[in-house]
């Protein structure tokens, strides 16, 4: 049975928005991704009905509140087939994940001498982190090479790897491209070699079945807002007995078991070690509910639709005359990246935002990969569960449009 | 009387409750009557820490059973704990392992069991059986 | 003309919920206020009409999202009277703020031997922090006494100050107590010195007007869902001179200016500087809704209002045999905290919880102080504008039942 | 003319067009046949950096008016920079130190100007301005 599009699609009011006149095509989703009503609907119902402080409440309100929260992660636990609730840390999203393990993982197992391995077409929050850690120890950062068509240097890799490494972060799925790295096969790499990986997830959580204990990475980090959950927090997934190896974050209310000015202070357990403060509580409840969504449609079918809009919007965009494809690698996610030759990325998106479309232009964060590839910016078109080969047409047929007036 | 007779005991006393004034007036008078702990026994070591209410638990094994004395600084809570303990004391090892304490739910008293009220009674109920896997242990020694 | 109570109740709908087939009685609003329609809605309109990630879009909706948030950040600049929006970065909330200050400030401007200095009555969030600090730099921390009626010795703190003083940091008004701290000394006291200020104005933020300017304060630190607005959002507000001064935090998207492994990162302008990441947009846009609210109230009849309940409270309070209020001092916010003789809080939490009350039990997230007067926790009550004078009459009859009881 | 009248004649030529395509192509047109600058000038010393497209800046004063020259990456951008110094070019520095800029709202182009797009327009303002008030002090020294 394939996809009931406009069942799906009826649960996304903004998908009518009128733009500039024109009717909405949103293809920005690999910045963000629009919300189903469920979503909304139940950041709203908290706030009617179950508002309170979490945790340290004995009252009915918030310990209503706390259990819906503790769902929550319960609901992460089998997203990404963690083995318990110690393993899943809320935080605002993937960047502060990642600054979270660069901070105390960093302090804990990254010396002076020591290597981290990153790859070319990092997005900067899967960079700078680990550029600062670096100066910060006096450890290097070394980075994989990338093929022309997008794909891992696996050999570099193989090359890079030696007795200092200590981890690899690298993304499962390229925000810039969207294609696919080998993770099964890079944990594989590590593992052999007692290297510890990090998985940035950030654009594979919404397309991707993820099982974080078949793969066997460290850590996996990922955020509500890009896979139909709401802005503000985001997941770190991390071993359990790394994370207990790891020292606190940030620190202050919820993540401490004693405070003494003339004792040490101690720790709460795993995982409010490294919640401290107040936690985003309705974003985390309606997070679950953003799961809820995508497991009611399940993995397959949204990969098979996905697929179905990209290959499509290949073979209709690569009939562009001069329009080139950055990112050609067979295993894709559906996201494709193009420049139109001589013409500029920003004057293109400037005149399809005109035309009502939302496409992002610009480096993506991610420039050193951009550099790479000799050019100052690209178009990027992400697709998502509710996008249509109609709008896929009508993008097709505005591009020429922009074409004729640009050149 | 057998672990499951003493639990369905428990249950038809709290039957008879019409509302939770009667119910906590009880648990209260567990709380006030239970036995509890020597000052000597209040100690860090043998400390529960729940974040607002304060647990202390001791266990001996005599002759395949346990045997359990605990008290709390807070009288709810000990009430509670008296409750738990008319259940696990004088059990053998494996029987205390396979419990559930779902009873408490049956008594209305579930969300003081919840892992995230930090009343230590949750914790208590791990310690309880943690006692009771070790004891286990050393008997198949 | 006074405060029309019902009109203001009607925008909570959720003080009618049903508890335990009781009617809701929220006196836990320091822990987290409840919030009005227009916030909840707002938060609704932006999923449903602007939802985009901002900032980098070329496209409508990322403008509109991003002219939302903005336009947020210049309410922010007027509500504490801060010079610019260079001075309001957006943080998860009051803990993170801090987190922020030790970690940025800390790096930059204490050394080994320096003192820091913050009292006795400080939540963990304004204190563990600077526990980490001064353990990774060698310094100092340094800790105001406070007297018996839980106002701050001033004396104890001119003897502290000395040249290797750096920062002072301490509440606006307590938690436990809701004593309200003479700042604008303090402040005073250090800026004479060339002493650095951080002032935590988590309970002060919906009940005191702000104004850094004429503080002098060099950071200040609250939460949106403390003061009517959504959670997982906060303000740091801290002088543009000194932010300046301050390496990045949490580094990633957004806080780049330019990124390249042969080159040093570069970063981005104030506030962008310290806001690595996709924000919490709506988040931040409702926060402003929040502050609309309280504006077009007015702090006045906000303060006027809450003092009338806390008179009330307290004098009916002590009428009742055995109860002892911690933090006498004459300067209050509407908090009161205390304890019955001879009774546990837990115990007298839980039923009073039984009852339909929501109130906070236990140490309050400030054990060091709640040590000091001796007893195992309090029981709090926290008032806020939707409060009520028969709410007070409901709960003083409830805790003489408690009383009953357990004794 | 004198810049009020300039800036009146650029509303007025955008109050023909119909509809955006033909705001956008004038301005794709201006950004066309827009001087620019040669490859010396871009270069980092005169760079305006924005995100997402690249503005270079130069000026120079003769007898109490100022003279820019700019270029772009992007045509867009370039197009509307030619439109701004239409307008400033030939001023004196206290004519630029007053004006808002505002009128690039009346003809349709006030996204554009948003301080939060990352274009580099925003910042040429800035420029322009600081070009303007640094002539100025020189002229009084
Ligand atoms: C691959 C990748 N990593 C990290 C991030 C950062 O995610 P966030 O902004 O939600 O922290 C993004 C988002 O753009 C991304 O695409
Ligand atoms: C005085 C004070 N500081 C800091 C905090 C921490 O605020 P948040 O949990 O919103 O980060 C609180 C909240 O309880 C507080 O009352």
């Amino acid at each position: 049975m394939s996809l009931d599009i406009n069942a799906i699609r009826s649960q996304f009011p903004i998908l009518e928005t009128q733009v500039r006149n024109k009717k909405l095509v949103y293809f920005d989703n690999g910045a963000t991704s629009q919300k189903p009503l469920r979503v909304i609907n139940r950041i709203s119902h908290y706030y009617l009905h179950e508002n309170s402080n979490v945790h340290r409440g004995v009252h009915f309100l918030s310990q209503l509140a706390t259990d819906a929260m503790e769902q929550a992660r319960e609901k992460l636990v089998s997203f990404v087939h963690a083995e318990s609730i110690e393993e899943i840390i809320f935080t605002k999203g993937t960047t502060e994940s990642i600054n979270l393990v660069a901070h105390s993982f960093g302090n804990r197992f990254v010396g002076a001498e020591d290597e981290i391995i990153i790859s070319e077409m990092e997005h900067h929050a899967n960079l700078v982190p680990w550029q600062f850690l670096c100066k910060d120890k006096g450890a290097k950062l070394r980075v994989i090479k990338t093929h022309d068509d997008g794909s891992l240097d696996l050999n570099h890799l193989q090359s890079l790897i030696g007795p200092k490494t200590r981890l690899i972060s690298i993304a499962h799925v390229s925000n810039v491209t969207g294609v696919i790295n080998p993770v099964e096969e890079v944990v594989k790499m590590a593992q052999d070699k007692g290297i510890f990986t990090l998985i940035d997830g950030a654009q594979a959580s919404s397309h991707l079945q993820i099982d974080v204990q078949k793969l066997g990475c460290t850590f996996y980090v990922f955020s509500a807002h890009k896979m139909y959950g709401p802005m503000g927090v985001g997941v770190l997934y991390g071993q359990k007995a790394i994370l207990e190896q790891m020292p606190p974050y940030q620190s202050g209310g919820e993540m401490i078991d004693r405070v003494c000015f003339s004792e040490e202070t101690t720790f709460n357990v795993l995982p409010f070690k490294f919640e401290a403060g107040t936690p985003m509580v309705p974003e985390i409840i309606a997070f679950a509910e953003a799961i809820d969504f995508i497991n009611e449609i399940g993995f397959e079918k949204i990969q098979q639709h996905e697929h179905e809009l990209l290959s499509y919007a290949t073979e209709k965009l690569l009939a562009i005359d001069g329009l080139k494809i950055i990112g050609t690698h067979a295993h894709k996610s559906a996201v494709i990246s193009f420049v139109l030759q001589g013409l500029h990325p920003y004057d293109v998106g400037s005149l399809l935002d005109q035309m009502g479309f939302a496409l992002r232009t610009g480096n993506h964060c991610a420039q050193p990969f951009i550099q790479r590839h000799g050019v100052s910016g690209t178009v990027r078109l992400s697709l998502a569960i509710y996008n249509t080969l109609e709008e896929v047409d009508l993008m097709v047929e505005a591009l020429k449009k922009v074409k004729n007036m640009l050149s | 009387m057998t672990l499951e007779q003493v639990k369905s005991e428990l249950i038809s006393e709290f039957e008879l409750f019409d509302d939770w004034m009667d119910r906590y007036n009880f648990i209260i008078d567990m709380g006030k009557e239970g036995a509890g702990l020597s000052e000597e026994f209040k100690t860090k070591q043998y400390l529960i820490s729940g974040c607002q209410s304060q647990v202390w638990l001791t266990a001996s094994y005599q002759q395949g059973s346990i045997q359990f004395k605990a008290d709390s600084d807070a009288i709810i809570t000990k009430g509670i704990v008296q409750l738990l303990l008319r259940v696990v004391n004088g059990r053998n090892p494996q029987e205390i392992i396979d419990e559930d304490f779902s009873f408490l739910d049956q008594i209305g008293l579930k969300e003081h069991l919840s892992p995230t009220r930090s009343n230590g009674l949750t914790s208590m109920i791990k310690q309880i059986k943690l006692y009771a896997l070790v004891f286990k242990t050393k008997e198949n020694l």
